[in-house]
């Protein structure tokens, strides 16, 4: 049989699955299981690839899979977005699974077996989600996702846990079945028709008012991009192993939504619907506000984790708010965003998990003067952080100069004193983390004394206690991709030019 | 060397690599650096190079010419200075952090282009901010996070500029700009924050003193003075900026005249002297721009000339406070002896460099009939002479008193200063060959009679006031204190303010987050005594209650029906 | 062949009919059971055999001892008694298929015999309702149904006690129920000299406003309210279906209350007239406002529930709420999904309580609380559940998702803010569906099962014919042409045809 | 270093710190004195831009004005503005 592209696009969902397969059935030998993991995760990856180069070429493979109602069917279509998308799931998949191989067996995690299948479903929903043609096809991957990584986040299976779960769980699905579906469903009734087309469908169907409460059903039914105030499942689902949050700070979850939001408004609604819209401006302020208070809770929070959380309802918040500016800088912006924020906040995670497998350390104020006993790891929490702030030379920048762009495309000023006082909170809840971990003694601990302008490092080779190899080298990678990203920033670009310049 | 390759990058990219070097070798390296660096920037002569296209743009990674040169030139030494004087540091991440910051600044200055700039800009607020963290104690650490939150908000001002500016014209290369759109007051902006604008300035006496000895110097060198170039690049011939470098010019004074710490008067003092450049910039004839990259240079000598000077006294004796220091010269003559150099380069004593620079701008005023800002740099070049000049040395190092039994500073830091001072002074004493890589050609005599004359006037006359004053008592007595500053809005009343305002914000949320569950819980609640265990409609009626209730409903049924 | 098929109206309702007394007859654990399960296969054969006859060619009507109607008993197969003659034999038919080794612990081998019997005599009963043309055959057939239900619902009582009490309370509604149709149906005959149900009809318009035809039309209304546990005549059914054996409230969650659900819409579309139905009286909304209250707050009372064949009841009362309020739209898209979710639910909830059944035989309880940790004991049983429970819900993929998606879109035919009022709620039942099922799947999965329980797979007898129903349900999810075909010709010729 | 201690330096004795005093006064009036002899046309000539710096000695007037200026505004403001070492901490 020739693999064709359009049979690639459903390898990219059966990848996985088969690969889960196989993990269940090696459950016996970690060892072998691992293997299947990183082999699955590898050839998903070269299967991406591939796609990338069709799509490159100006490619758009399909592939119908079910058509079960009139007007509704279950297909996948390729689009630059999409193919973003999957590019940074399968790609930060790989690493991922190196790294919670060294901090599952780090930690002597149990039930690894059930970790690495729903992990791999969860992957496979995550390509669905990439791929979908239409509304109902994103709908299903997007429930399969959040079921897949429920018992991710319950995975220490204690009350915490299970609470914890109940709200991820219960926020994700209420706010899908509640807002979200009905959308699907107000939209498939206005036009009769649920495919992402370029230019939006709605446009003739639907008057201002509709319009404005269907996006309002959208931006809140699609809980994954933790608009405030459904943000509360994403601090919750903390009580997961770090390399869930990694996945569902970076990789998987967030970004199906924010992607979600990204396709509902390019593809459902178009620009031209949105723009002027009432609606839109309101949610461009919400996002706005989102996004500062989210980093100000952040600031409060000293928990790592629970930091990153509420900094990754920040930054998610900057994908809603380009979306919500509907102009085609901004939606580059975004969707650069959407790569950006997969590496550096994956890269902060990593660090998190690496800090705790190594030191059993979770709260921020017992991290003194760790970045000399961990200086590789702390190296690429401060590569992640500077990423994320939005400094040059790593990747983030970019997404903010687009949405800057967009901002000033859509004459939205005050969008830029916004992103001005985030970089700066940015700032102010990340940075002390790298320069308590640098310079600062230890916690109960205090440094010789030296007289004024005899400053040492303190990082010395006996000092250096870092996590075991797996748990240091993907933090290190994910942040030179930070950097690398800056430089390549290209590819990104012109990949989704076609969408911005119809 | 690779096409294209900023000079810049050499210090950043070599600095990536101090870390795996110790000793000898990590001395050697971090000084060949920037000498190497520096034969490349001039090996490379003028024009642009390195053009690539990006998001359909095209950037321009090298842009070399006589401006940004004399700049490029002058932070390459200083950068070597800077890393002769810190050599005793055994911080490697002091010297990552100075090459970066370096590296950064030059980098910045021979961008092309508004991202490449943008990016350098950025750089060297992050990098530089080590340089304050390294102090390793609380307050610098706080003054560290104040500066980096300053730094970037130039940045992302900056950015925010360049948006609007691409919106705008749709390209990216660095070329002046009217004043009046959005952008180029968001330019304005950011570049005046670096600069120390009025009002904007607090950033350089907070951090600069809370800095490593070493550190303080690196400081002083790179972005204050980068930020001048940028000025002169984008804003050269702004009327605004007169106004503002005047006001500059006179409003640090008065502070560095009270401090007590040797160093935040220097810090005062040095941000009072940008005010001559801005001014300069302001004027934007060829001869005031030239005099803009002289006094920016001299000012990177002497201002590091100082902070060395001072740097020395707080390495051995551990402060640098006037209160604190007894007859330092004593013990440590060398280091006086160079503070001397320091004050009378500042004071722009004949033979020194300051006095062929500064006079430039001072010219460029007059040739403007700027009658009004020549008496205000007149009047800032009187105060530097008192609040540095006479000062520094007075205070700092000739106190009368005892010998404080310090040693002399170390040979690397002595040799820092004495490069600088030898460079300092024969500027003085040989402009004119100073003159030729300025940014236009120009035709200067430094030294008149009536020049000479006047300038002594100025000093002489200037010192014998304040001799008198000591002598009488009428100068402000240096004391342990503090001299509020601007910062004080925002170290005070804002942060109260944000503390409360995110107080009043959490205790929302949380009302809401409260009530919210109430609200939920009250559903809950309800729905279980209603639909839960023995609840009326869970309840296994009797069948008599299940027979009335057909009864009645058919009752009704009826009723409807018919 | 074709001289067996031109029989096959009687055959499907004949050949249980005559096996009860056979199956009666004898003895032990097997020979029942086997006679049983192939005469409902049988029917369900002739079932599939008319219902592509009558899709193809039109109705039959059957003319039972020759005599012609409106005389004689006349059986009519139309798209929609075909259809659900259909659902009724198969789940008949796959219950039965599982039944051998469920059955033997809940009910003792020497009653087996008794047992089957009267399994074979409502499915005969049912199939009689469904077919028959007569309204007075309705009652004869729904007392065989009713009778034999009590017999069968009692059975439960060696598990639990409570069976008894169970059956009699649904003796007495039952009762009450066929009463009421009874007098419906004798009125109608009073005032049209008629049984016949065409007949009835073609005479209705003319005496529809009298007082007795009004008075019929409420008995009948109500009976049939109280067969369909319509909400609040539900009284009897969750304690029914707890404590029957669990093939029985696997049987009869699948085809009582569907055959009742026929029942409505025959008396209502093809009796009344869809005119009188929603015209003079206003129907929509009483059977709208009980419907609405039905699925959301008796998917409440589910979530409060610790037995999970109680919850699984409540949900049932819920799942007739959509049923109800499908036909209370009345448009054809309505009615649509009003049979197709007849057909949906029946697969999925027989599937449900199919796996609760391999539960309760493994575990011996089915109260919530302990099944902690099941998921890792009987992996695949419960994996069987979730996904039962997914159609439930009605996830897209499964058949639960058609059904409401053809409700939600007759809701918004309407265009009005009843409609989207009824969107609203409909999402939110959903959302009830969500929690009460998730509850078990947590405590299945995430609850660690207690010290020393050790537990295997269910006997292969039972999994499989679970694993039977779980495909179908995806199968039908997914291609969605037979049970949204075969809803569509149905509810085509109910609107059509009645006028 | 001890014999640092004992060591008296020239500036330490107080008739030397009185020569810097008269020698400063010294050097002013002959900074001073070529304006004054430039007004009578001997030496040199001025090249005056602007009016005011045809009085004579302007630069050092000026130098003298201003440093009281600034001192004495230093030592108003410092009133006000003096707190303790530790104010921020």
């Amino acid at each position: 049989m020739m693999i064709t592209p359009d049979i690639q696009v459903a390898l990219s969902l059966l990848i996985p699955l088969i690969g889960a397969v196989g993990m269940a059935l090696c459950y016996a030998a970690p060892n072998l299981r691992e293997t299947v993991t990183l082999v699955t995760a590898g050839a998903l990856f070269v299967n991406t690839v591939t796609l990338l180069q069709v799509v490159l070429a100006g490619g758009a493979p399909e592939y119908s899979l079910i058509s079960n109602l009139p007007g509704l069917e279950i297909a996948f279509k390729i689009e630059p977005l999409g193919m973003i998308f999957a590019m940074v799931a399968s790609t930060l998949w790989i690493v991922n699974s190196v790294y919670s191989i060294g901090y599952m067996r780090g930690n002597r995690e149990p039930k690894q077996t059930r970790f690495y299948i729903c992990f791999a479903i969860a992957i496979s929903a995550a390509m669905g989600i990439a791929f979908a043609e239409n509304l109902l096809t994103l709908f299903i991957f997007y429930e399969v996702l959040s079921l897949s990584t429920y018992p991710l986040v319950t995975h220490k299976g204690n009350d915490a846990a299970l609470k914890g779960g109940r709200i991820y769980l219960g926020i994700l699905l209420g706010t899908s079945i509640g807002f979200f579906l009905p959308a699907i469903i107000w939209t498939w009734a206005l036009t009769g028709t649920t495919d992402f087309t370029q230019g939006g469908i709605l446009l003739g169907h639907a008057g201002p008012v509709v319009t404005g409460i269907l996006l309002f059903l959208f931006m809140y039914g699609i809980g994954k991009a933790a608009l405030m105030p459904i943000h509360r499942w994403l601090p919750s689902a903390m009580v997961a192993p770090t390399p869930v949050s990694a996945l569902l700070h970076a990789v998987a979850v967030v970004k199906a939504g924010v992607f979600s939001v990204l396709k509902v408004v390019i593809y459902i609604f178009g620009l031209d619907i949105l723009s002027g819209n009432f609606a839109t401006e309101m949610l461009t302020w919400i996002a706005a506000f989102t996004l500062i208070a989210a980093s100000t809770v952040a600031l409060t929070k000293d928990n790592l984790k629970a930091r990153l959380a509420y900094s990754t309802i920040s930054q998610l918040a900057y994908i809603v708010l380009a979306a919500s500016l509907v102009t085609p800088m901004a939606m580059a912006g975004g969707a650069m965003q959407i790569v950006m924020h997969a590496f550096g906040k994956i890269t902060l995670f990593f660090v998190a998990g690496a800090i705790y497998t190594a030191t059993k350390k979770t709260e921020i104020s017992d991290m003194r003067g760790l970045g000399r006993q961990m200086p590789f790891t702390f190296i690429a929490f401060l590569i992640g952080s500077l990423s994320i702030i939005g400094i040059p030379p790593l990747g983030g920048s970019w997404a903010k100069f687009y949405i800057m762009l967009g901002a000033v495309e859509a004459d939205q000023l005050f969008v830029l004193a916004v992103l001005l006082i985030s970089s700066l909170l940015n700032i102010a809840y990340l940075m002390p983390i790298v320069i308590r971990g640098f310079f600062y003694p230890p916690l109960g601990k205090s440094d010789p004394e030296v007289s004024v302008g005899h400053e040492r490092s303190m990082i010395t080779r006996a000092n250096i206690k870092e996590a075991p190899l797996l748990c240091v080298a993907p933090p290190l990678f994910t942040a030179f991709g930070c950097i690398v990203l800056f430089f390549f920033i290209d590819p990104i670009y012109q990949l989704l030019l076609p969408i911005l310049m119809p | 060397m690779i096409e294209g390759l900023n000079p810049g990058l050499i210090l950043i990219l070599g600095a990536l690599l101090v870390p795996f070097t110790s000793g000898f070798i990590r001395n050697i390296y971090v000084l060949a650096l920037p000498i190497i660096g520096l034969y490349y920037t001039w090996s490379l002569g003028l024009g642009s190079f390195g053009h690539v296209e990006i998001l359909g743009h095209t950037l321009i990674l090298t842009k070399i010419d006589a401006l940004a040169r004399v700049f490029g030139t002058i932070f390459h030494i200083a950068a070597f200075a800077g890393l002769l004087y810190g050599l005793h540091v055994k911080d490697p991440q002091q010297h990552v952090a100075t090459l970066i910051y370096a590296g950064a600044a030059i980098a910045a200055v021979f961008s092309g282009d508004l991202v490449s700039l943008f990016s350098y800009w950025e750089l060297t607020a992050i990098s530089s901010a080590f340089l304050i963290f390294a102090s390793r104690n609380e307050r610098a650490f706080n003054a560290g996070m104040r500066y980096l939150i300053i730094q970037v908000t130039s940045g992302v001002l900056l950015l925010a500029g360049i948006a609007l500016y691409v919106a705008q014209s749709g390209n990216m290369d660095v070329a002046p700009m009217e004043l009046g759109s959005a952008a180029s007051w968001l330019f304005l902006i950011a570049f005046g924050i670096k600069t120390a604008f009025p009002l904007l300035h607090n950033w350089v006496q907070d951090a600069y003193p809370q800095a490593t000895v070493s550190g303080t110097v690196i400081l002083s060198a790179f972005t204050t003075k980068l930020a001048v170039y940028a000025l002169a690049r984008f804003f050269a011939g702004e009327d605004i900026l007169l106004w503002i470098g005047a006001i500059m010019v006179i409003f640090p004074v008065f502070h560095a005249t009270l401090e007590n710490d040797l160093r935040r008067t220097v810090a005062y003092s040095m941000n009072s002297q940008q005010g001559f450049m801005v001014i300069g910039v302001g004027i934007g004839t060829e001869l005031a721009l030239n005099g803009v990259a002289a006094h920016a240079t001299v000012s990177i000598l002497y201002t590091c000339l100082l902070f060395m000077a001072t740097g020395a006294v707080l390495y051995r004796a551990g402060t640098a406070k006037i209160t604190d220091l007894g007859a330092v010269y004593k013990s440590m003559p060398l280091t006086a002896m160079f503070a001397v150099i320091g004050s009378l380069v500042i004071m722009a004593f004949p033979l020194t460099a300051a006095f062929a620079s500064k006079s430039l701008i001072l010219s460029a005023a007059l040739d403007g009939k700027m009658v009004i800002l020549w008496l205000a740099m007149l009047f800032g070049a009187v105060a530097v002479i008192d609040n540095v000049g006479l000062k520094i040395p007075l205070f700092g190092f000739f106190k009368p008193g005892e010998d404080m039994g310090l040693q002399e500073a170390p040979k690397h830091m002595l040799l820092a200063m004495g490069v600088l001072s030898v460079l300092a002074i024969g500027i003085g004493i040989f402009p004119s060959a100073f003159f030729q890589i300025l940014p236009y050609p120009i035709e200067y005599h430094v030294y008149t009679a009536s020049h000479v004359v006047t300038q002594l006037q100025l000093i002489i006359f200037a010192a014998l006031v304040f001799v008198c004053c000591v002598k009488f008592n009428m100068y402000p007595k240096p004391q342990d204190t503090l001299t509020l500053d601007f910062d004080w809005f925002y170290r005070k009343p804002l942060k109260k303010f944000a503390i409360n305002l995110g107080l009043l914000i959490n205790a929302g949320y949380l009302g809401f987050l409260r009530m919210s569950q109430a609200v939920i819980g009250w559903f809950i609640t309800k729905a279980r005594e209603t639909h839960g265990g023995q609840g009326l409609l869970s309840r296994t009626a009797a069948s008599g209650v299940a027979v009335s209730i057909v009864m009645l409903l058919f009752g009704v049924t009826l009723l409807l029906v018919y | 062949m074709n001289a067996l098929f031109s029989q096959a109206p009687i055959l499907a309702i004949v050949i249980p009919l005559m096996g009860a007394p056979i199956s009666a007859l004898f003895r032990g654990a097997v020979l029942p059971w086997a006679i049983a399960t192939m005469l409902s296969a049988a029917s369900f054969w002739f079932s599939i055999d008319l219902l592509v006859h009558v899709n193809t060619v039109g109705p039959i009507s059957y003319e039972l001892g020759g005599w012609e109607p409106p005389w004689g008993i006349e059986y009519v197969v139309d798209p929609l008694s075909a259809f659900v003659m259909m659902v009724i034999s198969g789940i008949s038919t796959g219950v039965l298929l599982y039944a051998r080794e469920s059955i033997l612990k809940e009910v003792s081998t020497d009653r087996l015999g008794m047992f089957f019997a009267a399994y074979l005599l409502a499915l005969a009963g049912m199939m009689g309702i469904t077919i028959t043309g007569d309204a007075f055959n309705i009652f004869v057939f729904l007392e065989i149904t009713s009778l034999s239900s009590y017999v069968l619902i009692s059975m439960g009582e060696r598990t639990d006690r409570r069976a008894l009490f169970a059956a009699f309370q649904y003796l007495v509604m039952g009762t009450i129920g066929a009463t009421f149709i009874l007098i419906g149906v004798g009125l109608l005959y009073a005032m049209t000299g008629t049984l016949n149900i065409a007949d009835i009809a073609s005479k209705f318009d003319a005496i529809a406003h009298t007082t007795p035809v009004r008075a019929a039309v409420g008995f009948l209304i109500v009976g049939v309210a109280i067969k369909l546990a319509m909400f609040p005549f539900h009284i009897w059914l969750p304690n029914g279906y707890t404590y029957a054996p669990s093939i029985i409230t696997a049987f009869f969650a699948g085809t009582a209350t569907k055959v009742s659900v026929y029942l409505m819409i025959r008396f209502i579309y093809t009796m009344f007239g869809e005119d009188f139905s929603f015209g003079e009286i206003p129907l929509t909304s009483m059977l709208m406002t009980l419907g609405v209250i039905a699925f959301l707050s008796m998917s409440v009372v589910a979530i409060f529930q610790d037995n999970l064949k109680r919850l699984l009841a409540y949900s049932s009362v819920a799942q007739l709420g959509y049923m109800t309020v499908g036909i209370a739209l009345a448009s054809e898209m309505g009615l649509i999904a009003s049979i197709t979710h007849v057909f949906n639910h029946a697969i999925v909830k027989t599937g449900l309580f199919l796996t609760v059944g391999a539960i309760f035989y493994m575990v011996g309880s089915t109260y919530i609380k302990d099944l902690a940790g099941i998921g890792q004991r009987m992996p695949i049983t419960s994996f069987a559940f979730v996904l039962g429970g997914l159609g439930l819900i009605g996830v897209p993929l499964t058949p639960g998702f058609v059904s409401k998606w053809y409700l939600v879109q007759a809701a918004l035919e309407r265009g009005d803010m009843v409609g989207y009022g009824l969107t609203i709620a409909m999402l939110i039942s959903s959302l009830f569906a969500v929690i009460y099922v998730w509850r078990v799947v947590e405590v299945m999965y995430f609850r660690p099962a207690p010290e020393g329980a050790e537990c295997k797979e269910a006997p292969l007898s039972m999994m499989i014919p679970c694993w039977i129903f779980v495909i179908a349900i995806f199968y039908f999810g997914i291609e969605t042409s037979v049970n949204i075909g075969f809803a569509e010709a149905a509810a085509s010729f109910l609107m059509g045809g009645a006028k | 270093m001890s014999e640092n201690m004992k060591k008296t330096y020239w500036l330490d004795k107080a008739e030397n710190k009185k020569k810097i005093f008269i020698g400063l006064i010294i050097a002013a009036i002959l900074v001073a004195l070529p304006d004054f002899l430039s007004l009578l046309g001997i030496l040199y000539e001025t090249h005056p831009y602007t009016k005011v710096e045809e009085i004579p000695a302007f630069y050092g007037i000026y130098a003298a004005l201003g440093l009281l200026v600034v001192i004495s505004v230093a030592g108003f403001i410092g009133r006000f503005l003096t707190v303790k070492e530790d104010y921020y901490d």
